[in-house]
């Protein structure tokens, strides 16, 4: 039975240490939230330019200045502090974010990333995407294991346009996990429960070492 | 020296031309200069290169200028909210120069700084590097960016005094300071013009110095994505 | 996570060693992390570099370093407030570098910011610029300048929460701010720490992301130069 | 009767213009504030991070956190506001502060500037002079015309090392005012009351076109 998004979601989680603070990309990655352990202190930056971020408000504490990167509506904590952007990706950029978690459309076996334009559809721009990559300390994909046509998202070399250049430390498919020594190789270690080896092998074009 | 204007109107006068460079504050719709964008719409100006992180809605924001064909050029890092945007750019009536977010912010506190150029290691190996110096600092490699400036920054802020002293609220601040700091000539739209003196001078995030203009706006603050969640009954 | 030390010398524990690198905050005696640099100063660390605008003076902050002979070299843009600092400086017994203040600020705000270099056309034609490469942008000459960063921030700040959300109070904010994000660990000093949530989020100055350890300190606060008018009498 | 350095500092004041945010050294130059006129609005900048600068305090009114770049307790005002040393230093660099008005050792004829270092002597540090002379929009020179050893401080050449090249757009001295154009030439323009053309040339090495 492979994952399905609320258990990569999970899954991902468990990447989350005390004390960190996180980013959470749009899609899969903004349900890690709904994960985080309660033994844990986690805070969670949003790039526009807040640290702290809450939950999503109560219909009627909806407030127009208070979205997130994915431009939702949401709240503030008590230890919530607020930004400019410039500010915000000095932070991103400086290295001091731990863990980025972020959806992908290609993983390349080195840990390149490609997630933000497809070559003859309208681009819509990378938003905040290269600059999380380049700048957070250790980066977490969360994506579907093949495409919808069936295609393997895990390639020798991304076919799409990068987003980031070796940047990318562990991928979490519906199939299972996969870290990334970046520049190097990648390495299966987790199998999604009733998943095998030849599933996961029949459905990656990336070399990987088997270490499940 | 009198900064506060009586409306958008009066407080575009004299600083518009056709072929010039905008910088337009804001989030998706958040902390926009809405008054400002109507205002620079009704100038009739034309040919613009709008530097914004966004390109607005199809009727709100900067989507108003796309509709009258105002704008020549946009400077963003995420256009995706906006059919006219894609109608015009597909058909090329429209340039588009993306930045990564964070360097487009960047660039804007440069301009706004005096610096002309600054290294970075966002966009190495992609697309963006091309035609980019590339230097090694500690065995890395960076690529270099530019500052960008602007000859009119229009900007929404909470708070002004009457010496252009600034506040921001919550996530509405954004792009909005360092494009203070980025335009030859600053105009500002807030909710409410305080009396001097009733700031903390600890908490103010624009200094009035990158001012010039102010007006009380009328803020409509269309959101674009209203998530809620469920209160639990008892 | 606790991040609040019961004292300076146990906010340290752990933190130094022989060679490192250090940045002080503060302007003058303004601002300066008087605590932690005593129990600096007790740790016994020798061969400290030092990033600091200032070198104390005598017998109060960076002075107690200097008279111990733990500092090895100084970056700084302006020392002329310390005779130990003359003595031992003309000597050959200390290292220094002088960096224009504007650049100094900047290159700890780079630093922190994952930016390795940045131009700047502060010291063209001058001593500054020798030996550092120039470019230019739009005709004019521009130098390059490098990031900094350091093993250790020292900060003071005024109010801190459990988090490390920090407020600076009026001008003893000066460096502070930049080199608490240029710290692989940052420790700061403050007169208060306040409850979680009593702080205005618009109105933070560094929000706790930079902040590994803080401690409540106890401030002397010397002024060097005590400069007053006469009240006018009636 | 040439002028005094109060003499100097209200011809100083005439350089400010209603609306201008102006930054003002150490020296004749903090003496400049006493003369502004009252039919304008001047906003001071302090380069440690402060703009809107008021007067020295009274005895009880002294705070240990709000000194000038002099390190000298002055006091807020209502339109105060404080910031870092990085934005102020942005600010001046980015060409923000109107006028800056400062002290010289020695002026050269095309406007550059020496004020930071003698050598052979302690060097104290250049501190903020580099960055403003940089990046001010126009910078005034207030200085005595020779030094206390007769010998001429505006030269074809400094003889000092550079605060900064061709940066100096007017000198102020005991005998009279001189307009530069940068990297271009000086000219006189005023003469100190009861000073003459000869007694300038007497004391100059700078050429300069006289225009008095």
């Amino acid at each position: 039975m492979p994952w399905d998004r609320n258990d990569m979601a999970r899954r991902a989680a468990q990447e989350l240490e005390d004390g960190f603070y996180v980013n959470l990309g749009i899609g899969i990655p903004t349900l890690v939230a709904n994960y985080i352990g309660e033994d844990i202190d986690v805070t969670l930056q949003s790039e526009n330019g807040m640290l702290g971020m809450g939950p999503f408000p109560y219909d009627d504490e909806v407030d127009a200045d208070l979205i997130n990167a994915g431009k939702q509506t949401i709240t503030e904590l008590r230890r919530t502090s607020y930004f400019s952007s410039a500010d915000s990706f000095g932070m991103i950029r400086g290295g001091h974010i731990d863990l980025s978690v972020l959806g992908a459309m290609e993983v390349s076996e080195k840990g390149d990333l490609a997630n933000w334009m497809i070559p003859g559809k309208m681009v819509k721009g990378m938003g905040g995407a290269m600059d999380l990559v380049a700048g957070v300390k250790r980066v977490v994909v969360v994506m579907d294991h093949a495409s919808k046509a069936g295609d393997p998202k895990l390639l020798h070399e991304c076919s799409l346009p990068l987003t980031g250049q070796q940047v990318v430390d562990m991928v979490i498919t519906n199939l299972g996990v996969f870290e990334i020594d970046r520049g190097k190789g990648m390495k299966l270690t987790e199998l999604a429960p009733g998943v095998t080896l030849d599933d996961v092998k029949a459905q990656t074009q990336a070399t990987f070492e088997a270490a499940v | 020296m009198k900064k506060i204007f009586p409306d958008a109107k009066a407080a575009l006068e004299g600083l518009t031309f056709d072929g010039m460079t905008v910088m337009s504050g804001g989030f998706g719709l958040c902390g926009i200069p809405e008054n400002l964008i109507m205002a620079l719409r009704d100038t009739g100006v034309k040919d613009i290169t709008v530097i914004s992180n966004n390109a607005g809605v199809d009727d709100f924001g900067l989507g108003f200028l796309l509709q009258t064909r105002q704008i020549k050029k946009m400077i963003s890092s995420y256009v995706g909210e906006n059919k006219e945007f894609e109608r015009q750019f597909l058909a090329g009536e429209l340039e588009l120069e993306f930045n990564p977010q964070g360097t487009l912010a960047e660039r804007c506190r440069a301009g706004g700084a005096g610096i002309p150029g600054f290294y970075t290691k966002t966009g190495v190996g992609t697309v963006i590097a091309e035609g980019k110096e590339h230097k090694d600092f500690n065995g890395e490699t960076y690529i270099l960016e530019t500052g960008l400036a602007a000859d009119l920054s229009i900007v929404k802020a909470w708070k002004a005094d009457e010496q252009g002293n600034l506040i921001f609220r919550k996530t509405a601040r954004n792009f909005n300071p360092m494009m203070a700091t980025a335009g030859k000539i600053t105009v500002v739209e807030v909710e409410e013009i305080v009396p001097l003196g009733s700031m903390d001078p600890d908490c103010i995030h624009t200094p009035g110095i990158f001012v010039q203009r102010i007006i009380k706006g009328e803020h409509e603050k269309r959101i674009e994505q209203r998530t809620i969640r469920e209160r639990e009954t008892a």
